[in-house]
């Protein structure tokens, strides 16, 4: 089994003919996603050609994609200016799980359009985040195939290069992953730890999880609670931006630490207080996992 | 994007909320006669983005054009928690009979803009917070619908028992939300909003910190950027499209990946060294970008190592060796240079590399361990 | 048993210092009605003497009110800028049934105010209407008392006076009421037709319902066909404006004929095709329900 | 409220539509000279508040000033549909390529503000969409989100093929939305919205009606009232506060209640007669009302009778017996009143009626029939 996604998994690509998706379209389809639209306004009845002469049709719109196509699953590449109605477009027209790529959406632009996304009861992952991938069944979003294996650890993650980091070295140790999470590292986000984590502990074949953070919000320490009451696997913890300074963005608009709350330090406690193995070095999640597997 | 004093109380006069008159001066001479034509007493304000002004010698009460003057003189030009002051505002002295704080911003927990009030203003929130929760109120703002009728007088309500004081508050707080809503604010703060002896209400400070995502839509308040209040290195950064942050440390970092990035800095420090930035050249792989990077981080005089970490999905690891070969041989670079490329055409850029005589790691600890063993020799 | 009030009822007037406010608030109370608060900003901490001595207490909000006095109802007489912003203050309060009498609310303020009514699951009426009564239990609003008497029929209707009209000849004809709801006027309504002919068909009290409706809108027809559908009770209809001419609102926002959409005749004719007993005349309403109650 | 044409194209720029120039002309000295300025063909419309003006003959194209002199000439002072025509606005003839129809209105099914739009614009909307209901596609707005990104592009890609007019259209359609919010209309409606040869969008014909009960807050909008296209009795019942519809027929009526007024009229019908007006006195008893309301009634030469029919809740039935003495003190009134009080106070009314020689009835049919009786008979 595996986490959001898996080969039933219909995908419509929202931003499709752009730079950014294009690209990403192919190397999802070539993953073996079953990529199965795209969607462009104003170029709705063209086709795009994701590998080997397959050609996937266009849309102007999501409504159309999914009604000729029955797509259940959105991955949005569009600019951030058009992010969160691309979003809000996905969610009205009955996609089930969206995932939002883009970076630098405003957020009082996420606030409307996670107000909506709850409405119509619909999973959002992202934005500002990596994707989602459950190794050999399917991948949405941007994160490289060729590091991950199929295998017992669910992974979920604020970043996205630190994640390729962890998975890697799983990955080259022969510790294979039911499905990697990026949840993503902007204020406001749609999947938060929690809502993996959850998944993950409902999932079968999830033995251990690992659970990436860094610094900025409260999301990483109320995850460590819920562990502690409702989970029963293994959870293995990072957390990036020990070195960070106060006030600070670092890089991803949520990585910053206000006044007292949202320091590594405090993470890194929380987390322990809570029977999470922190490991202090990236390498150190693979030994730490290893341990927890009894491997 | 934090925005000065002055600039806060021009989108708050936009919307309406009763601010003290005032204008801005970069000169001694431009202070007089500000004050001049104020007429009265005076406070001369220095606009640097950071608290704590007041205790700096920042804020200074004139009681004539002349004293404007000489305290205009006495802060242009003094430097506050590492900011230089490049611009004072004077605006009256206004009496004060009682002070209360009104923020909003965007609140992550609750996934949604925040109000936080407290009749204790002019002194600093998270103090009060601490000592006296009870003296806050907090009030979610459902996106949906805004800040509505009643919820903007219970904040007013909480601050005041004068059902004329409560008037003006409840139409300060949801002009305030209007102002925030508008200019896409991540914060907007009055702190205090005063009551004068005569029962009327000011917002004698103001703070807002503007979503750099939405400036795209906010012409005019894109115009507000200090490039003076930010460190140069800072500036060049932006314009590259990387994130930099300036931090103390002698080892140069040069990561893509906030995250990794970060996690990179936690590195140095865990093998004994201090990272001089954060820097996340982002996920694409155009060379120009690293070269922007080293150009950035070795006009940093503390930096004695430089340190790559790049581990390659969407980013084209021969990408970014394509670009250190050029930044080297585009800017003259004395600093120890150590690599770590990982992923995506690994092996296309270590031939790169090794053509252009560097040599490059694969493990990231290695890499980082070597640089601060570098910076420590220098 | 009533419909939507009764001896439970625990109201909080709104803008009870108010003209209109303060009237009704003692109608209200001397009819029996359990009137426990009344809100009006800047005013909390007053009171407000209701007859024969008794005073209730006065807050700054409906939330004070709630918390201080469990009231359950409210009854909004606030002037027309205010009145969607009471709405929504007393859904937000947790107040269970809102009775707004305002006329003159803005439309699109409505269409907000009715949104988050909906949003919090809780039942207005209104605006623009009498309110309700449910005689020798409650009342709140404007109903007058004294024309009504308890009894079997319920009366549901977009009028008021002409409510008056009917209930009034029933009373004097001996025939009682279990409750008399107008809905109101306005174009957008918190509770129709269809609302309060499913509660007199849950009560087990109400033997015969009286719908008086008039021209605007086709909540009349949807009603009658709903009617057939679900009602085992008789309903005998009337509907106001078969003179009044096309694109003119007759008084009530809501009472324009738009179109071909809204003329009595089409209402007519729909309630008859769907069995219901149309009155010709206001004093015909009375000699069907006679009829239809076997009397 | 409904608005002129010109006014709603106002408020259509003010939101960015792009609408052809034009000016207001009330003489034909005026329509001539602003052809003049314009230059070129212009067309000269009658401004009045119903549709049918081009089968009425109050739109005219003219080639030259002269010409368009010579039609607001005839346009000006004709009637269409009983309303005297007293402008007309003048604007330039501009070549169509296509006509679509864009609406927005408060929708009373959907509780919301809901979109209507057509390619086939510059017709009866209503015939559309009776004869061709798929030429329509409606979306319903949320009110707690407002008009989405992807629903305004959903209707304009309903409307054209080509991305770039879907482009223009998506604009428009949410700058419409934009206009219809901020002036509370109940219905902004474009029809045609054309397409020139060179591909460019113009609302050409605009149709907007107000919420009277958000005027309060709209002052400019306010401004748009047009006494000279409503019966001055009309004017003076929303002056008075009374809701008063002049008609056809000859037995004057005066109620409280809307719902009891139409009954009062239908009733007046049912025993063969005819009403003259709706009027409504509304909840409250004050006597001034009753005055107001008896004097815009007998100024109206058609009616034979008047009959009041007041069922006293709220309304106290002396308050209103004091008015229509009070009102036949003041006004020389020849025509027979009848009068049918009951309810809240009603021995009181009757005392003060009989006082003043006033006999009154009971039962509302009693009442209409006498009326109608009387005025058939004078």
């Amino acid at each position: 089994m595996s986490v959001f996604i898996d080969r039933s998994t219909r995908l419509v690509v929202q931003g499709i003919t752009g730079r950014d998706g294009s690209f990403h379209t192919r190397q999802m389809s070539e993953y073996g996603t079953q990529v199965v639209a795209g969607v462009t306004p104003g170029k709705g009845g063209q086709s795009f050609e994701v590998g080997n002469g397959t050609r996937i049709p266009i849309f102007n719109t999501v409504e159309a994609a999914v009604r000729e196509t029955g797509a259940n699953t959105s991955a949005i590449y569009v600019p951030p200016p058009f992010a969160a109605g691309a979003i809000m477009e996905a969610a009205d027209a009955g996609i089930e799980l969206i995932v939002a790529i883009t970076e630098g959406v405003p957020v009082q632009d996420m606030t409307r359009a996670y107000a909506l996304v709850q409405d119509k009861g619909v999973r959002l992952l992202g934005p500002n985040c990596p994707g989602l991938i459950s190794p050999g069944k399917s991948k949405v979003g941007i994160i490289p195939g060729q590091i991950t294996i199929p295998g017992p650890v669910g992974v979920v993650s604020r970043s996205g290069t630190l994640t390729y980091e962890a998975v890697n070295q799983l990955t080259v140790a022969g510790i294979g992953q039911t499905t990697c999470v990026g949840i993503g590292g902007d204020p406001i986000i749609g999947t938060n730890f929690i809502d993996c984590l959850r998944a993950f502990g409902d999932d079968d074949d999830t033995e251990a999880v690992v659970m990436i953070g860094e610094i900025g919000g409260t999301d990483e320490q109320e995850a460590a609670r819920w562990v502690k009451e409702h989970l029963d696997i293994p959870v293995v913890g990072f957390i990036a931006g020990q070195t960070a300074p106060p006030g600070r963005t670092m890089g991803h608009a949520g990585a910053i630490i206000s006044g007292s709350e949202g320091t590594a330090e405090e993470k890194i406690r929380t987390f322990k207080e809570n029977g999470i193995a922190v490991a202090e070095r990236p390498v150190d999640i693979r030994d730490h996992i290893k341990e927890s597997l009894g491997l | 994007m934090d925005i000065h004093e002055y600039q806060a109380k021009e989108l708050f006069t936009q919307a309406g909320i009763p601010v003290p008159p005032g204008e801005v001066a970069r000169t001694p001479d431009e202070a007089e006669s500000i004050a001049r034509k104020l007429g009265g007493k005076v406070v001369v304000k220095a606009q640097v983005h950071t608290g704590g002004r007041g205790k700096a010698g920042g804020v200074k009460l004139a009681d004539s054009p002349e004293e404007a003057r000489a305290h205009a003189s006495a802060i242009l030009g003094m430097e506050i928690k590492g900011l230089e002051v490049a611009r004072v505002l004077v605006t009256p002295a206004v009496d004060i009979e009682s002070e209360a704080y009104v923020a909003v911003l965007v609140d992550r927990e609750s996934q949604a803009p925040m109000f936080m009030v407290s009749p204790e203003g002019g002194v600093d929130i998270e103090q009060v917070a601490e000592e006296t929760p009870d003296a806050i109120r907090k009030q979610r703002v459902d996106p949906r619908y805004g800040l509505l009728p009643h919820q903007a007088y219970q904040l007013a309500e909480f601050l005041y028992e004068d059902p004329k004081l409560q008037k003006q508050a409840t139409a300060i707080v949801t002009q305030l939300f209007d102002a925030f809503s508008r200019n896409a604010c991540s914060l907007a703060e009055i702190n205090p909003l005063i009551v004068t002896p005569a029962g009327e209400m000011k917002a004698i400070d103001a703070k807002v910190s503007i979503d750099e995502n939405a400036l795209f839509r906010l012409p005019a308040v894109r115009e507000y950027r200090d490039l003076d209040a930010e460190p140069e290195s800072e500036t060049q950064a932006r314009e590259a499209d990387l994130s930099y942050v300036k931090l103390d440390g002698n080892v140069g970092c040069c990561v893509n990946g906030a995250g990794l990035a970060m996690a990179t800095m936690d590195l140095v420090k865990y093998y004994g060294g201090e990272p001089a930035n954060f820097l996340d050249i982002g996920g694409s792989s155009n060379p120009d970008k690293v070269v922007a990077a080293l150009r950035i981080i070795t006009e940093d005089p503390s930096v004695k190592a430089i340190l790559f970490n790049i581990f390659g999905g969407i980013t084209r690891c021969d990408d970014v060796a394509n670009g250190i070969v050029e930044a080297t041989r585009r800017i003259d670079i004395e600093t120890p240079i150590v690599i770590r490329l990982t992923g995506t055409n690994e092996e296309e850029a270590l031939a790169i590399l090794s053509e252009a005589g560097f040599s490059a790691y694969t493990s990231m600890d290695d890499v980082v361990e070597k640089a601060v063993q570098l910076a420590a020799q220098a």
